[in-house]
């Protein structure tokens, strides 16, 4: 309930916003937030909850619900939905004989499960075949390898002919994200208030894009995920179309059309999955459970299938080109959420989807090298092109780029360091750039250009905001004190043992360390441009006469930047809070890629 | 010397649709193209005529019947295609197929 | 050697049919192209004949020649000042060129499938005695759904062709 | 003689009451010819609602005849009944649709602003007729009836594409539209007659079985198939008979446009998907094809339906992309579509021993989806253009604001046109790649994938238009009945996207 209740909370608010009278401004901009602010208590409901036994643990869950379908099936069924389900994992190749298998012709591999398909058809037509299916479902899903650190889920029929569920849950992986989407949009509503034209649209549609945002992040049915998935491109196409700068129709377009390639391969590999070996699933656990037996020629097939995905929205290079352009056109608060969260849907899917649909795909020494290698250009790529950029925004935008290459470089190891270091990268990261897009959005409404050339001095004029964006900027850099130096840490320290870490497990291809030597000279390179950067705007004496007006910070900025500075520093020193969260599941997801899938 | 067989008569009508073909394709004129159909449409009776006599079951007419109702149609399609060319052509003055281009811009 | 009347008859009709039908890709004007089609309908005509089907070919004459044909001749009459003059509409050498070669193409095609061995000949051969009879039958028991159908169908053609080729009088009536 | 006189009236006296739903579109017909002739200055809203009540009629037979599997008009064989017409459940959902669709347009031709001050009956009795003709495109079991029934909606169609005579482009569309479909059709009856050479016969049943024992050679087939495959995409406006679509859509008045988009197409589909299932009816030797596609007697079909379904989506995506006339764009919009629906019968042609190869349920979801998210788009385009004259994109800008309704209706059609979630053009594409993937066409279904994310581009020109463009109109009185209608079609669009269980049950129920 609670995270219907988060996920849908938003979208209410969408319909009460669309009702209110244009004219009255200020209630809209009031309402808006309030729900925001409603859909924020549950999820911090849920992280108080989680793990702190006012939780269900899903594997209960699960079964619970398997066996209410059981017991709902016709009675003289029931005994044999039983039998089948007590070997649920070997009988599932039966599924696709029973589905095409030529009865009077079979071939071995069919003769081999014939008895299970006439116990198959036997249920057929007792009526019974549904309520198995779903029965089976359920028992392999609570089986997961993901399934032990699954929380809250929820779990109904949604579209039964094709055994699609409303199915919710968070985990380790998920928490800190929605976390972060719950807390964005109280602070970027806030901090929206300044927006004048087409306002009732505006948080209409921001409200709409949580809805989708929260869902893709508790989705566990893939058909369900895909549908928050796409409900989120809709409302960013027209945030930046319509409130965004000089060239915001192309923006718009562009990171609509990429997205869209990305979704499409998206829905291709998840309509191969649901296909495969005619287990009609779309239950994200259930597949888990069974794509440790998938070949590993159709693992490599959905594996970049999915990356392909979920690369165009990390943004990984050559995906990125859509970043820069939909950051410098899109209004602030939309480019903090951009990067703050959307970003994230990128990094989530890899975890959540690619590595645990095609964990045999993901160790292989291809994809280790190929994701290492995306890791590393993105981290050098990124940083280089914003040491190059005259916009201030763009620079921000190209430091996420190379940001992202850390999330990207972490996974590819595959260590427990390395993969904690990559998915707190993500959270940290969220915070940080989110706090970046702030503070230039600030300097923006005053100055009216983001060019770093014609900035300086800043800093006399406006102490207080130099002030958080000094803890923001050094964030990012990774100054050690500061948030994001505890994940690039672990992400170096993780990458770095890989190799000798696998060196003796032939199942596994370790990231070669001469990978990760490429990858340090980014770090240099981004400390080279913030400081660069903090010099040109903020350091030395007022350039122009007119930054001498500049007002520091009201208070709907303080009341936006601050909870995120107060944030870099408290995860700076102390990690744990987030880590906790995700230690187990990452865990229990790195033991399944790295021994489970390679049976 | 050879006697008259199914492949004369299938010949001849792909000949003729050959040269329906042809017309359609190095015409523009309205009426010429429709000349051209009327070609094809021959083609195609003359093998159902054909057809008919030599490989259908005896007794049944289908093919007979079947060019019947290719003539009928015929007619009416070319009373259509004329009578929407004579109400162009009072708009315009062209019967060409490609003059006739406001809709392309 | 012994050539019987029908070949002699078969060639004569497949030349009167299929030299027309290439002139009127060739021709230079709007009516010689009606002209020659007439010429290849009337091979096409004497064909059916041939073939035993005595009602079809009458149907040929009649309709096609003394009705389609008058309707084109009719159409070009009325929407051409000086049709001898008038372009078929051929715009020069090249596309005749082009008409010819597809035409050659689609030849060799159709020539190689009606010569395969897809075709069997003979398996209810009629004996080519006239058909009119049992035309009729066909027509009024198997064919009767169609047969009434087409009725319709001229009923909406012929009212539809008759508004669309009327003056416009109900603007001024409207 | 006399014998046959009986024979005839047997005949009658039996299939007559197998046809009611079309007598009475007959009927129609002729009541709205006669009306229009002796009834002088009959109101076009009258003549209106006689043929809403006709079709309401008509409607009603045909609910009665639903579960009806029996052919009518025909002889008598050993192995039974060699009909005319077959009416099954297949007919019946695409008659139902046919009238359906063309019962949507009534409204939307009550509103066109060509049509209001005009002797309308004609109208009428062609859109009734060229119903008629979808019918029996639907449910001919005989060569003969399916090419009368695609002439039947042929010539209704020709002369309603052109019926504003005032309207240079309409009559040029008209022009365009006979000639080409003439052609179309004399290309298709050619292939038709080597199919009756081959067998001897021209009812399906005789076809599938002799084509069984047939001597004809695979390529002797394939040259026969691509030749009838010709005149069915003239009518699905598929490639390779597509050329005349733009012009045509463009030209005709909107809401007969929107009838031939959605009415016309469905017809087609399904005359070609019968006479499909008399070509895969019977087994044969296995052999593999175009893209690793095995198939199994099904004489190229496979080859010739998926080359044609990936043509028509890459063309038809391709050409929408440079088009600044929306009618234009949504012609090449429509021809994209046929692509994607034609994969579904790809798939079908492969044969039916593949996991759901021989169902039908994606082709006809995807068509109940069509049916709201075209109509849909076309009667805001027809409203809008109605009253403000609009044509091209960019007179559509500023629609969020000058009608929010409208736009809101016409903005869910693009997007369900498009694909997206949460709308039934989504769900219905899921469906057609999921079959498709399944039935190793991956190659088609990356394809779709690619296109889909290339339509996005001209889809999102009318909403960008529509939203992100400001224009200084004024506001655009829509009017009730005309919101209605946009309800009634929008609506559905969501619920086929959220909870579709029912409509995906009840589309399983059409196959042969």
């Amino acid at each position: 309930m609670l995270l219907t209740l988060a996920t849908f909370l938003p979208l209410l608010g969408m319909v009460v916003v669309l009702l209110l009278p244009t004219a009255n401004k200020n209630l809209i901009r009031w309402t808006a937030t309030g729900f925001a602010v409603a859909a924020f208590v549950p999820i911090i409901v849920l992280t108080q909850g989680y793990g702190a036994g006012g939780d269900r643990p899903a594997v209960d869950t699960l079964r619970a619900e398997a066996a209410a379908v059981v017991a709902g099936a016709p009675a003289p069924m029931r005994a044999q939905i039983t039998e089948l389900l007590a070997d649920a994992k070997s009988n599932t190749p039966a599924f696709r004989t029973f589905v095409a298998a030529d009865a009077a012709h079979p071939t071995d591999a069919e003769k081999k499960s014939l008895a299970v398909r006439a116990k198959l058809e036997a249920l057929e037509q007792g009526g019974a075949y549904k309520a198995w299916h779903e029965a089976w479902e359920l028992t392999l899903a609570a089986a997961s390898p993901i399934a032990a650190d699954m929380r809250y889920v929820e779990y109904g029929q949604w579209i039964p002919s094709f055994n699609i569920h409303y199915m919710m849950g968070v985990d380790g992986l998920s928490m800190p994200l929605i976390f972060l989407t719950g807390l964005l949009w109280v602070l970027c509503f806030v901090y929206s208030f300044s927006i004048e034209d087409g306002v009732k649209g505006y948080f209409a549609l921001f409200l709409l894009l949580q809805t989708g945002l929260i869902g893709v992040f508790c989705a566990l049915d893939f058909f369900l995920f895909y549908v928050f998935w796409e409900i989120v491109l809709l409302p960013m196409y027209f945030l930046i179309g319509y409130w965004g700068g000089t060239n915001r129709l192309y923006a718009a377009i562009k990171f609509f059309i990429y997205t869209l390639v990305g979704s499409v391969l998206l829905l291709v590999a998840m309509l191969a999955l649901y296909w495969k070996d005619g287990y009609d699933s779309f239950n994200l656990l259930t597949l888990t459970s069974l794509s440790g037996g998938f070949d590993l020629s159709f693992q490599m097939w959905i594996f970049m299938a999915l990356f392909m995905g979920f690369a165009i929205k990390v943004p990984v290079f050559p995906f990125h080109t859509w970043l820069p352009d939909a950051h410098v056109q899109a209004p602030t608060a939309v480019s903090v959420v951009l990067a703050g969260v959307l970003l994230k849907m990128g990094g989530y899917g890899f975890y959540r989807f690619s590595y645990t649909l095609a964990p045999d795909a993901g160790i292989s020494q291809t994809m280790v090298l190929f994701i290492g290698g995306l890791g590393v250009i993105n981290i050098v790529y990124g940083a280089l092109c914003a040491m190059a950029q005259k916009d201030f925004k763009s620079l921000v935008a190209y430091s996420s780029v190379s940001h992202m290459g850390f999330v990207l470089l972490g996974l590819a190891a595959m260590t427990t360091e390395g993969i904690q270091g990559s998915v707190l990268q993500m959270f940290n990261h969220g915070v940080s750039s989110a706090m970046m897009f702030l503070l230039v959005g600030v300097l923006y409404e005053r100055a009216h250009h983001r060019d770093l050339d014609r900035f300086g001095g800043i800093g006399l004029q406006m102490p207080y905001y130099t002030g958080f964006a000094i803890i923001g900027f050094f964030a990012s850099l990774g100054l050690p004190g500061l948030n994001g130096f505890i994940s690039e840490v672990l992400v170096f320290m993780g990458s770095f043992n890989s190799e000798t870490f696998f060196a003796g497990n032939s199942a596994v291809y370790g990231l070669p360390r001469w990978m990760v030597y490429l990858a340090l000279p980014g770090v240099v390179l981004t400390a080279g441009y913030i400081l660069w950067t903090v010099q040109r705007v903020y350091m030395g004496t007022a350039k122009k006469e007119e930054y001498k007006t500049f007002r520091d910070l009201n208070w709907r900025e303080v009341f936006s930047l601050a909870p995120l500075a107060a944030m870099c520093i408290i995860f700076g020193v102390a990690p744990q809070l987030i880590l906790g969260y995700m230690n187990n599941t990452l865990d229990h997801l790195r033991t399944f890629i790295v021994t489970g899938g390679g049976n | 010397m050879l006697d008259v067989s199914l492949k004369h008569y299938l010949l001849v009508a792909a000949l003729m649709f050959a040269a329906g073909v042809g017309v359609i394709i190095s015409r523009r004129n309205a009426i010429a193209v429709l000349c051209g159909v009327e070609l094809i449409l021959n083609a195609a009776a003359l093998n159902f005529v054909a057809f008919n006599r030599y490989s259908a079951p005896s007794g049944r007419l289908d093919g007979q019947v079947f060019t019947i109702f290719i003539i009928i149609l015929a007619a009416a399609e070319a009373a259509i295609a004329l009578a929407i060319l004579l109400n162009l052509f009072q708009q315009t003055n062209t019967v060409d197929v490609d003059e006739a281009d406001t809709l392309r811009e | 050697m012994d050539i019987d009347f029908g070949t002699i008859m078969f060639f004569a009709l497949a030349l009167v049919a299929v030299v027309p039908a290439f002139m009127v890709v060739l021709a230079r004007d709007i009516v010689r192209v009606a002209f020659w089609l007439l010429a290849s309908l009337c091979g096409v005509a004497g064909l059916y004949i041939l073939l035993g089907a005595d009602f079809i070919g009458l149907t040929q004459v009649l309709v096609y020649i003394g009705g389609i044909l008058v309707l084109i001749l009719f159409g070009i009459m009325m929407t051409s000042k000086d049709p001898l003059r008038q372009k078929a509409g051929a715009s020069g050498q090249r596309s005749v060129v082009t008409g010819l070669v597809t035409a050659a193409i689609v030849f060799a095609v159709l020539a190689a499938v009606v010569l395969g061995v897809g075709f069997e000949e003979g398996k209810g051969r009629s004996d080519g005695s006239p058909t009119t009879t049992a035309l009729g039958e066909a027509l009024l028991t198997d064919y009767v759904l169609p047969f009434e159908l087409v009725s319709v169908l001229l009923l909406f053609v012929l009212c539809g062709a008759a508004y669309m080729a009327r003056r416009r009088r109900e603007d001024a009536h409207a | 003689m006399q014998n046959s006189i009986e024979t005839a009236r047997r005949i009658v006296a039996e299939g007559m009451s197998g046809i009611i739903p079309e007598i009475l579109l007959c009927a129609l017909v002729c009541v709205l010819l006669l009306a229009d002739l002796f009834i002088r200055g009959i109101k076009p809203r009258t003549t209106a609602w006689i043929a809403v009540l006709g079709f309401v009629a008509c409607g009603a037979a045909l609910i009665a005849r639903n579960g009806v599997h029996a052919e009518v008009f025909g002889w008598q064989q050993a192995d039974g009944m060699r009909g005319m017409l077959l009416n099954d459940q297949f007919a019946w959902f695409f008659q139902v649709f046919v009238l359906a669709t063309a019962l949507v347009c009534i409204p939307m031709a009550m509103d066109h602003a060509a049509f209001r001050a005009r002797r309308m009956g004609e109208f009428y009795a062609l859109l009734a007729a060229a119903t008629l003709g979808m019918f029996l495109m639907a449910s001919a079991t005989n060569l003969l009836m399916a090419y009368l029934g695609i002439e039947f909606a042929s010539m209704a169609s020709y002369l309603a594409t052109a019926y504003d005579k005032r309207d240079r482009a309409g009559s040029e569309g008209g022009l365009k539209y006979v000639i080409y479909g003439s052609v179309a059709s004399g290309i298709m009856i050619y292939g038709l007659s080597l199919i009756y050479g081959m067998t001897g016969s021209l009812h399906y049943t005789d076809i599938a079985q002799a084509l069984h024992v047939s001597a004809a050679t695979e390529g002797q087939l394939l040259i026969a198939a691509i030749l009838i495959f010709g005149g069915f995409a003239y009518k699905m406006a598929a490639v390779p008979m597509h050329f005349w679509c733009p012009d045509v859509y463009e030209g005709a008045p909107t809401p007969f446009t929107a009838y031939l988009s959605v009415a016309s197409k469905a017809a087609g589909f399904a005359v070609f998907v019968r006479f499909l299932a008399a070509f895969t009816a019977h087994g044969g030797p296995t052999f593999t094809g175009f893209g690793g596609m095995e198939f199994e007697a099904s004489f190229g079909w496979p080859v010739i339906v998926a080359a044609a379904a990936a043509l028509s989506m890459t063309v038809g995506n391709l050409g929408a992309l440079w088009q600044t006339n929306v009618k234009r764009m949504l012609a090449y919009s429509s021809i994209a579509q046929a692509g994607y629906l034609l994969m579904a019968v790809a798939v079908y042609a492969a044969g039916h021993d593949k996991p759901n190869g021989g169902d039908l349920a994606p082709l006809v979801f995807y068509f109940i989806a069509y049916f709201f998210m075209n109509l849909g788009a076309f009667h805001v385009i027809s409203v809008v253009g109605s009253r403000t004259g609009a044509v091209t994109v960019s007179d559509f800008a500023g629609l969020g604001r000058r009608a929010p309704w409208m736009a809101f209706g016409l903005g869910v059609c693009m997007l369900s046109l498009l694909g997206m979630p949460p709308t039934g053009g989504f769900v219905g594409k899921m469906q057609l790649l999921q079959t498709a993937v399944e039935n190793n066409l991956v190659w088609l279904a990356v394809l779709a994938g690619i296109n889909t994310a290339i339509s996005a581009f001209y889809y999102f020109k009318l909403l960008k238009s529509m939203y992100l463009e400001k224009s200084a109109g004024g506001v655009i009185q829509s009017g009730s009945a005309n919101l209605a209608v946009l309800a009634l079609l929008v609506a559905p669009l969501f619920v086929l996207g959220l909870a579709f269980s029912p409509i995906a049950e009840f589309s399983r129920g059409f196959g042969f």
